[in-house]
């Protein structure tokens, strides 16, 4: 009999997905154990412990870790290449694992992990508001014009209502959304020099300060926003599919909730990132190797992905999951607030991770710079350029 | 000094605390009042304390069952009773050497009592994990334990308590036959109940409350203390269960104010020095 | 061999002498009461050899032990504080048992939880008991026992602080005026219960006191310290009847000696109010002297040939005595005089009188204070000598 | 009371300083040494130790996840200096304590007299002032993110019936110092509040009765005389541990506003945090632990020496 | 009018009367010496007075105002607290300067920072100032006035206290043994400040004291407190010479009075010592009396007739009296004589002696304690009824 130890972040979203999972998990393989470490709370701090478990008797055997991540984690040499495994069995697509999926947690063609549940942005909005300003909630906004537009009028509601929230805040996932929509790059191709302050760029972060200056975004942390538009005070909010379940709990039957996809500033060739993550596996021992991938395989595959969706709002990271009526198929008929993540599926591409050891810190000069946007404190135009200029000095040198 | 007439400045100051209080309550009301919600309740643009549908059941329930409520509490008991027990045995001696005794090295002791109440846990923390771990300690009580058994917090605290006591009363323990530990324990913590009480709450709740430690040491479900199950109800990118994650707070707050309230009398008690002249 | 002594012990504080070389030896058995004016060190010099101060310089031995490197724990010491120093978290009982507690149980049977299970424990413990018992009944506070310090009145406190001293078998007393603050009676009767224990325990005991009734009646030899030394070391009747020093004259005695300043006249002799002495130190002519003379020698008479002259000043009524303060004519000073009531019948303020006294109660002290021997001459003649 | 100094023309006090017989003070300096032995030890470990670590890391280049590391001198000291981070939550931390720590003293010395002085609901008080010490942030941080909310929250609400329109308590780079501050006071004051009663019962009440004789008829009067120079120790420990606790804040930083907007909350121990676990630079992250541990070193030697002369009588 | 007034003070402690309604009253200028035993309530009383303390039932009026609703700070009282209560962070000057500090300047000028800016604030503070020094010149502590407390020793920081209440010009002073710590010639000088300052204040004072001398030498009428009730409030000599109660007769005295259990003969008689007294109540036969006489008048000869045969038992040395403790052969009690060294010369323990005293000096007092008014009746027998 061989036990694993599984470690995952978010015990908020996950706890009841992994217990299900791992039972299920556990019937179907009876020699096979699940043993869960504490959860982490965040994919931060679900990294930092398995950067210092790394090598150490108490380092789990399978993690989950955010998907911008894997480039750092590699880079230190932490996750096993499952590479050997997906040859080894061969017909990945045939079991829902298509090579666009693959590629979700690849790096540098090292496949590092399996990408286990994957998100989108997509626009959630009050239809009640929508429909008080005179908007038509049957027909979301389409394009950022008419966000912007929409989200005035709301506005223009008084009584305290914000028009609209954007979740730009935390890290640079957002902001790709923005930029990938335009049909943008972080960096030149040879990653060795910035790419974002493009026109595309500039397009992107022009459609963040009008969504301020004409829109009605007010300044919210992350948790406020979230907040004030559990509360029916905001009109349009932009974040995660991932946060649907969440958010259908809390806002209850307050308002009349409504998803739609998130506008794009270049519909044809524009991209949005995949949030989200992979399941990870860490351990060295090669007999626990081959039950861990049989468990990765698992909670990747169609079954874990038909447990992930309906539990979160993430959307299927497996075809077979989405398509076959045994897993999710019904679903969506079901609960149409979840299609607009679905229907996003076919733009998503990897979410950017940055090389070098300044990754974490480079997402975070964005952020800031975002920030001086929201806060009216500096034009669209020097925001990223100071961006821009501090992005360049942080990237590796060689 | 009369409790029985209201004065205008009695009314004053009643008036002032209890208006004080109430804005220190006021995240407490709002915990309890979100107990009782259901989560779609919760955020919601009127502000209404009272729960339209009573929803504590449920919450406590669910806060009672999605954690092993009894072990996180039990275990929060034993490492908190241990730590505090490990701090006083070991601050109060050294507490009274650096108070009372003439001692070459209590200079050079105050330096390192200020050093250890300046070092934050988040700098020391990386390389303690590392010995432990290579120790093989992580994942025990011990590992909970052994890093906060030495407190300067506590040195501190009782040293300045034990300036205050009188030498005669030292000086008369000494010639009744008392030895240095004698004092401690038969004159010195009877007459430092006030402080060591205060120090009490302070222990029992920083350690009660402390995620960062844990967080490190502790993988292993076992060993979780109270606010590691509570993380659990906590999330990151968007919201999470509110009601239950609050009730879950109260039902790991309650120890502490109970504790709290059996001790508040203790520290106000009033040690007088009343067996002095002078 | 004596039981206690004390060698040339020094001590300053602040740069400032207290102590000034204080050398002391008892007798084993012996009953030392210390006095002195407020604040010359007589607490500095009890505390040095408790253990409690270290002394600057100096020595003390008790039996042929050196005590110096002995801490204050260790010197089977037993001291009555000034300032009480009673555990205010324990009853009047449980202070007067403590040092009973430290020195009869043993340390196992002390500890907490496994003590009351220790044999012999029960026997000891009901023995401290009565000890304490019987010692409060003689202090007059067994009605007190259970009470803290907090509760207690000056008085009581300061008899719980005694008997915490005196329920022991120390190798020394000490006792800080330990009956500051009882009234006369039970000053007597404590009195009498602390020669008692002394007698029984015969242990040398060094008592400070303010009480010169205390210190008379009590001692066995009265240690006089002023300005940081020693000035007399001698039993009650020669400190008071054979000064050898003027401020030992001066401190002791109530009310206090009648002083005047004088000098030394022809052939080495001295005089007052007709009085003459010889001196045996060959001191040349005009050499100043203090002349004393204790006021329970003055004499008081209306209407006398001898003496001199002087008026009442004032007259103060203590119960069994009345003291007169008159002005002498002569020199414009005051001289104290202690009657029997009766004696004062029919004297009053305002009232010329005589003062007259026997020659042989006459002192004379040289400048520097020490006392110069004298033997009376006969006289008849008022001298002018006696004019400062 | 400066007037009864002045009244009482006081000259420098004088300080007892006596030599003392060798072997005497031997035995004590013995027993002293054998009480803090555990303490002493216990030190070593698990201070010294890991801050000599600390201090060794900050020369090297380590990283969280990498094996070895390279010692590079004071690169990480010339990197610190000239970070605009570094410097923008030095000045953070110091606006931040500079409001905490007195306020929350003050309040807690004013608390603590006036529930002292009422008769009734004392336990209530003393709880209900507590009960923030007590709170867990992991919770409480959703709370205050909802009281201060800028649209929905409570607190605004209520300056909106007064009138004043509140402000982005959290999310406005020009008030989230404040913000936080406020939350730091109100976790502070019960804790500064306990250690106050405590102090405040160690004054003998005979004192103030002489107070009474003496005149001090105001209350004030009598805090002057009495309350406030016999809490003299009890306050000079409280000055440092709130100053030390103020320079410490890290955990609402943490949980509420990561600190953003644009580094506007960004505070000492957060970009250590986040440069040491975050970015994972240990090694540049053990730098900036050693001068923040220098200047709090030196920051409290002063006032504790300042202080330390006033408040001890004997 | 009474410049003070207490009626029917109550007081208990946990259940304990304590005070049982004690009333007295003071003209303007009066020095009221309080004294009692240890643990009698003396303090508690000044306490009380000072409204430190709620008395349990009773009325204090000062000039015309009823104190009772006062608080302390308004009462305008000073005292010195038996146990000092010295403020422990203030030099002695500061303690000092503190009741006229918040007396003398205004509120606004002891604001700190703002304070010293106000006009007339310097004048103030330099007259304050002025006045700790004489004061401290006066009780001899001029060189102490930068220590602390903790720096000075019991008797000089009792003459702190006493400073710090004689600085002021109060309605009324009351003293809580406020010389209990100084030695004798310290305790005459203060004294002698003490009775000069209350002269000058012509305020009433009371002096809670254990010493006699202080009492019947200071004050105009002493209150003797027994058992919480005021049992006499007389002049000193009242007090010494006609005591109203068998317990003030006990207590006041020094040694104290003789007491023997008698019993009332024939005819309202009573006997001791051969000597008869006609008592003015008509008591029967058989009712059980005491007898008093004081020491100083019991007269010892070695070889007298007359008198009481005893043997001599004792004999202490006080310096100017000696103290005789003599068993009765008749009774086996023992009495008590005083006599003048002179008079005590050639007496020795165990030497039989004969004690002889004077008829009018003899007290009778009732059972219940209070004093029988009598009158001597000449006889020379020697009465049985001595015996108890
Ligand atoms: N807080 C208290 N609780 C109980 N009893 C008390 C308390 N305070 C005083 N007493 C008792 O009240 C009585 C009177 O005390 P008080 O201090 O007035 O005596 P006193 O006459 O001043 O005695 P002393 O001469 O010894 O100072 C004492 O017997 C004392 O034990
Ligand atoms: N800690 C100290 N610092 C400075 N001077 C001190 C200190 N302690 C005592 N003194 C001084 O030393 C002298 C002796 O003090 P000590 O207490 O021995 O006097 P004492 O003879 O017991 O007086 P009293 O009869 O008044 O109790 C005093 O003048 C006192 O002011
Ligand atoms: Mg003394
Ligand atoms: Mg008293």
């Amino acid at each position: 009999e061989t036990t694993l130890t599984v470690h995952y972040p978010m015990p908020g979203f996950f706890k009841d997905v992994m217990d299900t999972i791992s039972k299920k998990f556990m019937e179907e393989n009876p020699d096979i154990k699940i043993q869960f470490a504490n959860p982490s709370a965040t994919y931060e701090e679900g990294i930092q412990l398995i950067m210092r478990q790394a090598g150490t008797a108490e380092m789990p055997d399978l993690t989950f870790i955010g998907l911008n991540r894997l480039r750092m984690v590699n880079e230190r040499d932490i996750p096993v290449d499952l590479g050997p495994f997906v040859a080894k069995e061969g017909n990945m697509a045939e079991k829902g694992f298509s090579d666009n999926i693959l590629r979700l947690a690849q790096v540098k063609g090292k496949q590092v992990g399996l990408a286990f549940a994957t998100s989108n942005p997509i626009m959630y909005y009050n239809a009640d508001l929508v429909k008080a300003a005179g908007g038509n909630p049957d027909s979301p906004p389409k394009t950022w014009d008419e966000v912007v537009a929409l989200g005035a009028k709301i506005k223009a509601l008084g009584n305290g209502v914000e028009g609209i929230d954007f979740r730009w805040q935390g890290d640079d996932w957002m902001f790709s959304a923005l930029l990938f929509g335009a049909g943008g790059k972080m960096l030149a191709d040879d990653e060795k020099s910035v790419a974002f302050n493009g026109p595309e760029g500039q397009k992107a972060i022009e459609v963040l300060d009008r969504l301020v200056k004409e829109g009605g975004l007010p300044v919210f942390t992350a948790q406020a926003g979230e907040q004030a538009f559990f509360a029916g005070k905001v009109g349009i909010e932009f974040k995660t599919t991932g946060a649907l379940r969440n958010t259908i709990k809390n806002v209850g039957d307050k308002f009349d909730l409504r998803t739609a996809q998130i506008p794009l500033i270049d519909p044809v060739n524009g991209k949005l990132p995949t949030g989200g993550n992979a399941v990870v596996i860490l351990t060295r021992n090669a007999e626990k190797q081959e039950a861990a991938w049989k468990f990765a395989k698992f909670a990747a595959g169609p079954y874990g992905a038909s447990v992930v969706v309906p539990g979160t709002g993430y959307v299927p990271n497996n075809e077979l999951a989405a398509k076959s009526p045994e897993y999710l198929g019904d679903f969506y008929k079901k609960n149409p607030l979840f299609v607009a993540g679905l229907s996003q599926m076919n733009r998503m591409v990897p979410w950017y991770a940055f090389p070098g050891t300044n990754g974490v810190k480079v997402t975070q000069a964005i952020v800031e710079n975002l920030s001086r946007v929201v806060e009216q404190t500096a034009t669209p135009k020097e925001a990223l350029e100071d961006a821009a200029s501090e992005v360049e000095s942080l990237l590796p040198r060689s | 000094m009369s409790t029985r007439t209201l004065t205008p400045g009695r009314i004053l100051r009643l008036s002032i605390l209890s208006f004080g209080a109430l804005i220190f309550l006021a995240p407490y009301i709002f915990m309890i009042s979100t107990a009782g919600k259901e989560q779609s309740e919760i955020f919601s643009s009127s502000l209404s304390l009272i729960p339209q549908q009573w929803s504590y059941v449920q919450n406590f329930t669910k806060a009672l069952t999605r954690v092993s409520m009894t072990r996180l509490l039990l275990n929060g008991v034993i490492v908190c009773g241990l730590i505090f027990l490990l701090q006083v045995l070991i601050a109060i001696p050294c507490a009274y050497a650096m108070a009372k005794l003439k001692f070459r090295a209590a200079r050079a002791m105050m330096v390192l009592v200020m050093l250890g109440l300046l070092v934050p846990i988040h700098a020391t923390a990386l390389p303690i994990y590392v010995a432990f771990d290579r120790m093989a300690l992580l994942n025990s009580y011990f590992a909970l334990v052994a890093p906060f058994t030495i407190s300067v917090f506590g040195i501190f605290l009782f040293l300045q308590f034990f300036r205050a006591m009188p030498d005669d009363l030292i000086h008369a323990a000494r010639l009744d036959g008392m030895s240095e530990l004698g004092i401690i324990g038969r004159v010195i913590v009877p007459n430092a109940w006030p402080a060591i009480t205060a120090f009490a709450i302070f222990s029992v709740v920083a350690h009660w409350n402390d995620l960062y430690w844990p967080l490190i040491v502790v993988s292993n479900q076992a060993y979780a203390t109270p606010p590691l199950g509570l993380l659990y109800f906590r999330a990151a990118e968007a919201g999470d269960d509110y009601g239950a994650l609050m009730a879950a707070t109260l039902i790991i707050t309650f120890p502490l104010v109970a504790a709290f309230l059996a001790a508040q009398k203790r520290f106000v008690e009033g040690i007088t020095m009343t067996g002095l002249k002078g | 061999m004596s039981a206690l002594s004390l060698r040339g012990i020094h001590k300053s504080f602040a740069g400032n002498p207290i102590l000034k070389g204080i050398s002391l030896d008892a007798e084993p058995g012996e009953f030392i009461a210390l006095v002195g004016p407020s604040g010359c060190g007589k607490s500095t010099l009890l505390r040095i050899l408790a253990g409690l101060e270290t002394a600057d310089g100096g020595e003390i031995v008790v039996g042929d032990r050196d005590l110096s490197p002995v801490p204050a724990a260790d010197r089977n010491i037993a001291m009555v504080f000034q300032s009480y120093a009673l555990y205010p978290h324990l009853t009047a009982a449980q202070n007067m048992a403590v040092p009973l507690v430290m020195r009869k149980l043993t340390r196992a049977q002390r500890l907490p939880f496994v003590g009351p299970l220790l044999p012999g424990r029960r026997q000891a413990v009901a023995a401290i008991r009565r000890e304490v018992q019987d010692m409060a009944v003689s202090l007059k506070i067994d009605h007190l026992l259970d009470r803290k310090p907090g509760q207690m009145s000056g008085g009581q406190r300061q008899r719980v602080a005694l008997g915490r001293a005196m329920v022991r078998r120390p190798a020394v007393f000490l006792m800080d005026e330990p009956l500051s603050n009882l009234d006369a009676n039970l000053r007597v009767h404590a009195r009498g219960e602390i020669v008692e224990l002394h007698r029984r325990a015969g242990v040398p005991t060094l008592y400070v006191t303010h009480d010169q009734a205390e210190a008379l009646s009590m001692a066995d030899r009265v240690a006089v310290m002023i300005g940081g030394s020693l000035l007399q070391l001698a039993s009650p009747q020669v400190i008071y009847d054979d000064p050898a020093h003027v401020e030992v004259a001066r401190f002791i005695g109530q009310p206090r000696i009648n002083l005047f300043p004088s000098q030394v006249g022809a052939d080495a002799t001295v005089a007052l109010g007709g009085l003459h002495l010889q001196l045996r130190e060959k001191l040349a002519a005009g050499t100043p002297v203090t002349m004393g003379i204790r006021p329970e020698f003055v004499h008081v008479s209306r209407s006398g040939q001898h003496g001199l002259p002087g008026r009442i000043d004032r007259i103060e009524f203590l119960g069994s005595e009345i003291i007169l303060y008159c002005r002498l004519d002569a020199i414009g000073e005051t001289m104290i005089a202690r009657l029997a009531p009766a004696e004062g019948a029919g004297l009053a303020s305002g009232m010329p009188v005589r003062l007259d006294f026997p020659a042989e109660r006459l002192f004379a002290f040289a400048a520097d204070g020490h006392r110069l021997a004298s033997t009376p001459v006969s006289s008849d003649a008022v001298l002018e000598t006696a004019h400062g | 009371m400066a007037e009864i100094a002045e009244a009482a023309a006081l000259r420098a006090p004088i300080v007892s300083s006596s030599a003392h017989a060798a072997a005497a003070g031997r035995h004590e300096s013995r027993t002293a040494w054998l009480l803090s032995l555990p303490a002493i030890t216990l030190l070593f470990v698990f201070i010294l130790l890991p801050v000599a670590a600390v201090i060794t890391l900050g020369f090297t280049d380590y990283e969280l996840g990498y094996s070895g590391f390279r010692f590079v001198g004071f690169d990480n000291y010339a990197d610190l200096f000239a970070s605009r981070t570094f410097r923008r939550s030095l000045w953070n931390t110091a606006v931040y304590t500079g409001i905490v720590a007195p306020v929350s003293i003050f309040m807690a010395l004013g608390l603590a007299m006036l529930i002292e002085s009422e008769g009734i609901g004392r336990s209530f008080f003393r709880t209900a002032y507590f009960l923030p010490v007590a709170s867990l942030l992991v919770a409480m941080a959703t709370v205050w993110q909802y009281l201060f909310h800028p649209t929905i929250g409570p607190v605004n609400a209520m300056l909106a019936l007064a009138g004043i329109k509140g402000p982005n308590w959290l999310g406005a780079s020009a008030y989230v110092l404040y913000g936080l501050s406020i939350i730091g006071i109100w976790q502070s004051v019960g804790f500064n509040l306990v250690l106050f009663l405590a102090g405040l019962t160690a004054i003998p009440r005979e004192l103030y009765q002489a107070a009474h004789v003496d005149g001090a008829r105001s209350a004030f009067d009598r805090f002057r005389l009495v309350t406030w120079p016999m809490l003299g120790p009890t306050t000079l420990f409280v000055t440092t541990i709130s100053i030390i606790n103020a320079v410490k804040v890290f955990e609402t930083v943490k949980t509420l506003t990561e600190g953003g907007p644009n580094k506007a909350s960004e505070v000492l121990l957060f970009t250590i945090y986040q440069e040491g676990f975050v970015y994972l630079k240990v090694g540049y992250a053990s730098a900036m632990t050693v001068v923040f541990l220098i200047i709090l070193v030196v920051l409290m030697f002063l006032q504790y020496r300042i202080q330390d002369r006033q408040v001890h009588y004997t």
